[in-house]
């Protein structure tokens, strides 16, 4: 499908996203509280099959969180970026864990490296960090390592 | 035919293990084959490519002179702060003008990556990548290296 | 003609002259032992420096070369550096276990010794029992493993003591019954019977193919049974790290790892007089002639040339071949190796009775 | 009076979940995990109940060391992620700046890239198989391995000047132009390559003992392949066409002739096979191209400083462990403002657990090192 | 020298392991700190105890072995008789293998031999 006919089928089937422009992908903005819904039926539905999360990740814009996914169907060859605004302060968002496999180890890296608490998820500690780093998101803007080799 | 079969795999498995035996027993008894170099013995006629990445260097021909202005750019290039430059203020004897002059050329070679952009920014090619590897110091300070020896000078005609 | 048993007998007289009959068997005793106990750090020496020449060769590269002439020097300096490691002994650790394994893995190698005929006429104890009091005093070795292994509390060991129980007393049948055969053909388990059968040619020869296979088997059975690769699944570095002897440093460790090549030689050495006629030279039927020629060479030449081309062998197999997996292993023995030596057993019997071998 | 018996009283009894389990660390210092990779394994017996991997021991932050790095800096950083594909992990970069810049690479420059790439992959692969064998017990394929992989360096180190972070790649072309050996080198590699592929499969592929660990170890479905994001030969071991290099084909790709490898056993004798076949594959490409070095620029003109367009560009390219994704999120200054890098290992570690559950240890050795793991890449 | 050599034999190996461990012992330097005396296990803290119940799957070898072995040992008179007793012997051995066979097949078949 070319990006303006997944456009079309998007707002079909959830009249609430708005689409962004940038990128060679069509980006799609939702409300987190619709993420998962939505996400089941991006992985299920005939005309789509997004059976691919080939990227997860946050980025943090100083004012709020925004989760970037990724999806692409591996039989019909098209992609699309979804993203989800969330609050910077109290950052939660549905797993999708369950729908595409791969993200559960995704999101246990941005749970710790943005502290983006995912809701039930079935295991959310720390991959990469040594135990202790909780509360402390290093890839934030205002984390500040007190060791910095680059300064000298 | 089960008895049959049985013997079957028994045959292959028995000629796929005789078949590497074969190549392992080539290879012990065809010492030619042997490919590993003794290297602290073969120091002499050892032979680094060229272009291998192993320290930055800054050349000085015979009159002590090099070619850095110190401009800096190498600094600005380098991706992990392994160059400082630090400048003083030359004022030139003829003009009294005063004028930006490189005064020592600070070389972190414990941070270096070998990337070799800094070569590739110098406007006035003063520096380059000399193919050197033993790099091996017991003290970490005497990894900082200065490049610009004492008493060396820009060379004349380089801006 | 120089050999081996002229010495003994002429120390024997020696001492018999000089001091009582008593004090003499006394000395020689203590000679024996030492001689034991020199022949032992000298085959532990040989055998590591041989293993790691042939697995350099196999794996183009030149192996040890700075010690001594071509690095065969390098043993030594691998001895020195084990003598002054530290031994530690883990804290969770049962101590008492922990500190005897090793003595029980050395003695039982230096046990196996006593029936070794490595001349003519020139072994510890000529007993009419030897391969019964060989395949019982081997399987005493597994003891020592799963001692080490159990005593070290540490999970790794743990897990390869067990898998050596099980391989060691699996692979101890097959390896029995391809010693059968043998016993078969000659009616007799004294190993001098044995050599001596194998005065008009080596078993290996004269017995058809269920001799060679009894042999193939006989091979694979001892390679596992010395923990060694492709059966190493007790230490399985890449796997257990160092199995059961993970916990074990400096010297303690040192006497596993020369139990291990002391019980390779002599494995290789009892295989070598089953299947090869021991110190037995090489004789062909009524070639009187060839026969003449070949008893110039010393009997003892001969028992440690077949000893280690059998040992260059099982470091072959060790160099070529993955390891195998715990249940491939014993499927390999209880499925393949123990139903054919069964068959072939029965194969010796049918040629022995027949006279059929020459 | 036994203390093992104290002790034993602690740990579950008969009837009780978890009755004989043992929980062993495999790693970080594990002669199998090729690196700092750190499992958590529950085992009963020989089998094995449930991974854990703990990740973080050679974690650099990459990503934000990036955001503090100019567009020219960040490409060599990456080459120390997949440290054994680093030609290829800068080339991803190369390209996403390019694409931001929308420069038009010089032809030369795009084989030249390729040629590296493949070469890099055949090196990678070389390593794997080695590493590989390693693994089950025979010691001797990874200094056989090593006899053509030291051919790759060297030609690595006359052009790029170094062996294993070769750093050559620059947004909008190579750094140098190729020594001028460079042709006969390659040449002298092939025929190399060639005279002693036989041995790759005499010594490991046709082996029994080697078969019988292999084949039905590690098994995943296609689907769980797409599921867990697995990529690269991980996923073409499962009959998922997902070779990046035909799916989305960069650089010069479309333009060749090569076969993506598919394989439909999903267990790991057939990601061997695939990655025995790519290298085939590689050594094809390779011989398209040697002979037909376009001349031409090397380096295409590019400021001296290099800003990218506001915008989000990601850009994937195919490793020799799968694909490699570059996310770059620009607010047009001279530094990315976030980076995220979608490396191939990450997903195909995730898989780990759903693979070996059930298997005993030696299947977990086999099917790790049929992973292909780079440490590094997993955790960036 | 006869059965005496078995002593001579086991009290070399223990003077052999004995001066080797002493000689190492007065020869190193020996300092004691608390993670030198932790399990190994890949430089972690090991987790839960290792002196546990274990997997019945390696023992049951070890139980079939024994009978085995027990018959391997009756082999052994028969082996050293066969040239005399001719026939009789091979239809004996045959008779005590097809027995033994037969027990041998039926633990097969209760997948006694399957790796658990």
């Amino acid at each position: 499908m070319t990006n303006e006919e997944l456009k079309v089928k998007l707002t079909e089937l959830l009249p609430s996203v708005t689409f962004e422009e940038g990128g060679e992908w069509l980006n799609v903005v939702v409300e987190p509280a619709e993420w998962l819904a939505f996400a089941k039926q991006l992985k299920s539905d005939e005309a789509l099959q997004f059976d691919f999360l080939f990227c997860l990740t946050c980025v943090d814009w100083k004012t709020h969180l925004t989760m970037v996914y990724h999806l692409r169907s591996t039989k019909l060859q098209h992609a699309v970026v979804v993203k989800a605004k969330l609050d910077r302060t109290k950052p939660e968002i549905e797993t999708v864990s369950d729908t595409w496999r791969t993200a559960e180890f995704h999101e246990r890296e941005v749970y710790e490296m943005f502290g983006v608490h995912f809701l039930h998820h079935p295991d959310l500690r720390l991959l990469i960090l040594p135990a202790g780093w909780e509360g402390k998101n290093p890839m934030r803007k205002d984390f500040e390592d007190p060791v910095n080799m680059i300064k000298l | 035919m089960f008895i049959k079969d049985y013997i079957k795999d028994i045959a292959s498995a028995l000629k796929s293990l005789a078949t590497g035996m074969k190549m392992t027993g080539y290879y012990f008894t065809h010492h030619k084959e042997i490919i590993t170099e003794q290297y602290p013995d073969n120091r002499d006629t050892l032979v680094l490519a060229e272009r291998f990445k192993g320290e930055v260097v800054m050349p000085h021909d015979d009159n002590n002179e090099h070619a850095c202005t110190g401009c800096t750019s190498c600094e600005l290039a380098c991706p992990n702060g392994s160059i400082k430059i630090i400048t003083k203020f030359d004022v030139d004897a003829e003009t009294g003008k005063r004028k930006k002059a490189i005064d020592t050329w600070i070389y972190h070679l414990d941070l270096c990556t070998m990337c070799g952009l800094c070569v590739e920014a110098c406007p006035t090619n003063a520096i380059k990548m000399a193919p050197t590897f033993e790099h091996s110091v017991f003290d970490r300070n005497k990894l900082v290296k200065k490049l610009n020896e004492d008493g060396s000078k820009v060379r004349a005609g380089v801006e | 003609m120089w050999s081996f048993s002229e010495i003994a007998k002429n120390i024997d007289l020696w001492l018999n002259g000089l001091v009582g009959s008593t004090w003499a068997l006394v000395l020689e005793m203590v000679i024996a032992g030492v001689a034991v106990i020199g022949l032992f750090a000298a085959l532990g020496l040989v055998l590591v420096i041989m293993e790691r020449k042939v697995a350099a060769w196999i794996q183009i590269r030149l192996g040890p070369n700075r010690v001594g002439p071509k690095g065969m020097f390098q043993s030594m300096a691998d001895t020195v550096k084990l003598l002054v490691k530290e031994g530690m002994t883990p804290d969770g650790a049962d101590r008492l276990l922990f500190n005897v394994a090793p003595f029980i893995a050395m003695i039982v190698a230096m046990l196996l010794m006593a029936p070794i005929a490595f001349a003519k006429d020139f072994q510890l104890w000529d007993m009419n029992i030897g391969v019964l009091y060989i395949t019982a005093v081997s399987s005493l070795s597994v003891i020592g493993i799963l001692m080490a292994g159990w005593a070290s509390n540490n999970k790794y060991s743990l897990l390869g003591a067990m898998r050596s129980g099980a391989q060691i007393v699996s692979y101890e049948l097959s390896g029995g019954l391809a010693i059968l055969a043998v016993v078969v053909l000659t009616g007799s388990i004294s190993l001098t019977d044995i050599i001596k059968a194998q005065e008009n040619g080596w078993w290996i020869f004269k017995g058809h193919i269920p001799v060679i296979v009894a042999f193939i088997i006989y091979i694979i059975a001892v390679t596992a049974e010395t923990n060694r690769a492709p059966f190493d699944l007790a230490e399985a570095e890449s796997e257990l790290t160092a199995g059961f002897h993970t916990e074990y440093s400096g010297m303690k460790f040192a006497l596993f790892f020369l139990a291990e090549y002391i019980n390779v030689f002599i494995v290789c050495a009892i295989g070598a007089t089953l299947f090869f006629g021991g110190w037995m030279p090489l004789h062909i039927g009524n070639w009187h002639a060839f026969n003449h020629i070949m008893d110039y060479i010393p009997s003892s030449v001969w028992f440690f040339g077949k000893t280690f081309f059998l040992i260059f062998l099982i470091m072959w197999f060790r160099w070529t071949f993955p390891r195998l997996r715990i249940d491939q292993l014993l499927n390999l023995e209880w499925k393949y190796l123990l139903p054919i030596s069964m068959i072939n057993l029965l194969l010796v019997t049918l040629i022995a009775i027949l006279g059929w071998h020459f | 009076m036994y203390r093992e018996t104290e002790i034993i009283k602690d740990a579950p009894q008969f009837g009780e979940p978890g009755f004989g389990d043992l929980v062993i660390n495999v790693g970080p210092q594990h002669p199998a995990t090729h690196g700092v990779l750190h499992l958590i394994i529950t085992l009963n017996g020989e089998t094995i109940k449930d991974i854990k991997p703990n990740l973080g021991y050679i974690h650099r932050s990459i990503e934000k060391m990036c955001e503090s790095l100019t567009y020219r800096q960040f490409i060599y950083v990456t080459s120390r992620m997949d440290y054994l594909s680093a030609h290829i992990n800068n080339h991803a970069c190369a390209l996403v700046v390019e694409k931001g810049l929308q420069v038009e690479v010089p032809e030369r420059a795009q084989v030249i890239r390729v040629l590296f790439d493949e070469l890099t992959r055949i090196a990678s692969h070389e390593l794997w198989w080695g590493a590989m064998a390693m693994d089950l017990g025979a010691f001797t394929p990874f200094f056989h391995s090593f006899r053509e992989r030291e051919t790759i360096n060297v030609i690595m180190e006359e052009t790029c000047g170094a062996r294993l972070t070769m750093n050559y790649y620059v947004p909008g072309g190579v750094m140098w132009d190729l020594h001028p050996d460079f042709q006969k080198r390659v040449k002298e590699f092939l025929a190399l390559y060639k005279k002693k592929i036989h041995e790759y499969d005499e010594l490991v592929t046709g082996n029994i003992i080697f078969q019988n660990r292999m084949k039905g170890i590690g098994y995943i479905s296609a689907e769980d392949v797409i599921s867990y994001g697995c990529t690269g030969p991980v996923a073409r071991g499962s009959g998922v066409h997902s070779d990046v290099r035909k799916v989305s084909p960069y650089s010069i790709y479309n333009k060749l002739d090569f076969d993506e490898v598919l394989e439909t056993g999903g267990d790991s004798f057939a990601r061997y096979v695939v990655r025995i076949k790519e290298m085939h594959q590689s050594i094809k490409i390779i011989e398209q191209l040697i002979d037909n070095i376009p001349e031409g620029d090397f380096q295409a003109k590019t400021k001296a400083v290099l800003k990218l367009p506001k915008g989000e560009y990601y850009q994937s390219v195919e490793t020799a462990r799968g694909e490699l994704g570059v996310y770059i999120v620009s607010e047009g200054g001279t530094t990315p403002y976030r980076i995220k890098f979608r490396s191939p290992g990450f997903s195909n570690l995730s898989a780990l657990n759903h693979m070996i559950k059930g298997g005993k240890i030696g299947d977990l050795i086999a099917a790790m090192g049929t992973l292909d793991l780079v440490i590094p890449d997993i955790d960036r | 020298m006869g059965a005496a050599s078995l002593i001579v034999l086991i009290i070399a190996a223990v003077t052999f392991s004995t001066i080797a461990i002493l000689i190492a012992k007065v020869v190193t330097e020996s300092t004691k700190n608390k993670q030198k005396g932790e399990a190994i296990e890949c430089g972690i803290p090991t987790k839960g105890p290792s002196w546990i119940q274990f997997n019945v799957g390696y023992y049951l070898f070890a139980l079939i072995f024994l009978i085995f072995d027990v018959e391997l040992v009756f082999l052994y008179p028969w082996a050293v008789a066969v040239k005399q007793t001719g026939w009789m012997a091979l239809i004996e051995i045959v008779i005590f293998f097809f027995i033994l066979f037969s027990g041998f097949l039926y633990a097969h078949k209760k997948g006694a031999l399957k790796w658990v």
